[in-house]
């Protein structure tokens, strides 16, 4: 039992570097948002069930750190993209197309 | 309605109470029904649990949108696996716009943090019943397209949990 | 054998946290950093909850979920405060 | 030029003072006799595993009403100084349809946790000061969220003097029922060492500090959000 909760956790920090690479190589804000959000709450997840199985007389605890991980960590990164689209943060050259900047013009050309 | 917000969160509020203290005892139970009283005092007047359904149905539909969520996370983490660890970085983003059918604040909120968790898609902003997502790997640009790729795997049930 | 596994498994999450560093210290904007911080943040809750197994401690379990709310807090308010929201 | 070369003074001035430190410093190893009788008497007198605890709370229950004065002195001020010089008509972004949902979700268990951060101080390293920090941060989320939304002022302050008040009538009470003076927690039995309700009365003196900490940082927090202008109290 402890062993395999030792390696849920050995994962979960794997996926925490994973993470880390993500923001550092890829080339705009909004893809660096999109990697460090993913790996992190699956990361978060999988070492604390790791931690269950070696302690379970702390699950409650940590259920309630995973669902507060899963509830909050979507919701700070979407405030932190809308945040970066209305300040007028720039995309990287690659992307193909922007349809909410559309979408605030027309509101601004049709009052 | 009232009383279906006041009956969940007080249910949520007592195992969020008994998960923090970790033990059954009479000072825990007695001082988790005044807090629990308060905090569900709050819900309602947000009317946060107002739509949701109770059903055999509903249940069901909760279930399978777990399973589909968790599949996704772990389907979304392969993804970033590859593309951070491929030695060039293959990207085609775009923010594009879906629509959805669901009308609930908690149902939308449940979509937009799915769509957040799965592979490549990011909810950058909700206007109305249009959600703009930044798509790492933009396979169509037109709303009708990406919405079937993105909001309808979630959609179905989402609609029977939430309404 | 456990232990020790647990032991790189902290280690590998703190060599994250430096690797995010980096991206801290790049930036370029504001935001990015704010990114970091997030990440580098979600990553510490679990690095808390590490030692607390390691030194058996387990009110510390309480520290990482302080902390989780505290950096969910912050950065919210970076970025509200970005889009003149404040 | 005068400035920095002040500074760069002061900078050797305290160089010079700290220098003693610096090669002969030991940390001490025992405890001296107070902190010696609170550490070993402690448990046993007050039943309270959190020793920080029984002595901010009981030992040294006076300084603790200083310091509850002291903030709420400060939220008072902050509270006037903002009032002064308030620009009424800027435009704030509201927040997303998603933040306020999950605001609306997240509020109530945040009290909820900032409940059990001070309920469990004589057992956890909380306590009154910390969870009403975690409170105060549960408002500054429903104003991240909502910055519009009007505050209720009123019950935060009404909040905030019922519990001093609670808190003077307790400490007196311990005056009055038990032997050591003002704030003594014996005068409920100590109950069983561990469990919430025990430590005889701290755990009512820490919910009524965090009460007490949570309104008037909650208080701070809106008056620097700024429309408190329709309920001037």
């Amino acid at each position: 039992m402890e062993m395999t909760g030792a390696v849920l956790a050995l994962i979960g920090s794997i996926i925490f570097f994973l993470s880390a690479l993500g923001l550092i190589r890829m080339p705009d804000l909004y893809n660096r948002i999109q990697t460090g959000t993913k790996a992190t709450t699956l990361g978060t997840i999988i070492l604390s069930i790791g931690l269950c199985l070696i302690h379970p007389e702390w699950t409650g605890k940590l259920v309630i750190l995973i669902l507060f991980i899963v509830l909050t960590n979507p919701i700070s990164s979407h405030v932190v993209a809308r945040g970066a689209h209305y300040s007028g943060q720039e995309m990287t050259d690659k992307t193909v197309g922007d349809a909410l900047t559309e979408e605030d013009k027309d509101k601004e050309g049709t009052p | 309605m009232k009383m279906k917000t006041a009956l969940i969160s007080v249910v949520l509020g007592l195992l969020f109470w008994f998960g923090l203290n970790g033990r059954l005892e009479t000072g825990v139970l007695i001082s988790g029904i005044v807090v629990v009283a308060i905090a569900a005092a709050f819900h309602v007047k947000d009317a946060v649990f107002g739509d949701v359904k109770f059903s055999p149905r509903a249940f069901i539909a909760f279930i399978a949108w777990l399973v589909v969520f968790v599949g996704e996370l772990i389907k979304s983490n392969i993804d970033v696996m590859l593309r951070v660890i491929s030695p060039k970085v293959r990207i085609n983003p775009a923010i594009v716009e879906v629509k959805t059918k669901l009308k609930t604040p908690l149902g939308r909120l449940a979509l937009a943090n799915s769509i957040t968790l799965t592979p490549g898609t990011l909810t950058t902003d909700i206007k109305g019943d249009s959600l703009f997502i930044h798509w790492i790997d933009a396979s169509s640009t037109d709303v009708e397209g990406a919405t079937k790729a993105i909001v309808a795997k979630f959609e179905k049930q989402l609609e029977v949990v939430f309404g | 054998m456990a232990d020790q596994i647990l032991m790189v498994a902290v280690l590998i999450s703190l060599l994250s946290i430096g690797v995010i560093l980096i991206r801290f210290i790049l930036g370029p904007s504001v935001l990015d950093r704010v990114v970091a911080f997030d990440t580098a943040g979600i990553i510490a809750i679990s690095v808390i909850v590490l030692l607390a197994h390691m030194l058996e401690r387990f009110i510390y379990v309480d520290v990482a979920l302080v902390y989780g709310l505290l950096s969910f807090i912050g950065v919210l308010v970076v970025a509200r405060y970005h889009e003149r929201g404040l | 030029m005068v400035k920095k070369g002040f500074i760069l003074l002061m900078i050797v001035a305290l160089g010079f003072m700290l220098w003693d430190f610096v090669g002969n410093y030991s940390s001490k190893t025992e405890l001296a006799d107070v902190s010696s009788h609170y550490v070993e008497q402690g448990p046993e007198e007050l039943g309270a595993a959190n020793v920080v605890t029984s002595v901010v709370v009981t030992y040294r229950g006076l300084d603790t009403l200083g310091e509850v004065t002291i903030l709420f002195a400060a939220a008072a001020v902050v509270g006037l100084l903002l009032h002064l010089n308030r620009n009424e008509n800027e435009q704030r972004r509201e927040g997303s349809e998603l933040l306020k949902t999950g605001t609306a979700l997240l509020f109530p268990l945040i009290l909820l946790f900032g409940v059990y951060v001070f309920i469990n101080g004589h057992l956890t390293p909380g306590g009154g000061f910390q969870g009403g920090a975690i409170i105060a941060s549960a408002v500054v989320l429903s104003v991240l969220s909502d910055p519009n939304k009007k505050a209720g002022h009123t019950a935060l302050t009404v909040i905030e003097s019922l519990s001093g008040l609670t808190y003077v009538l307790l400490g007196a009470a311990g005056a009055i029922l038990a032997v050591n003076g003002f704030l003594d927690n014996r005068i409920l039995p100590l109950g069983e060492y561990g469990s919430l309700l025990s430590a005889g009365l701290i755990p009512a003196i820490y919910s009524v500090v965090g009460l007490k900490v949570g309104s008037e940082l909650s208080s701070v927090v809106i008056s620097f959000k700024g429309d408190s202008k329709e309920e001037e109290v």
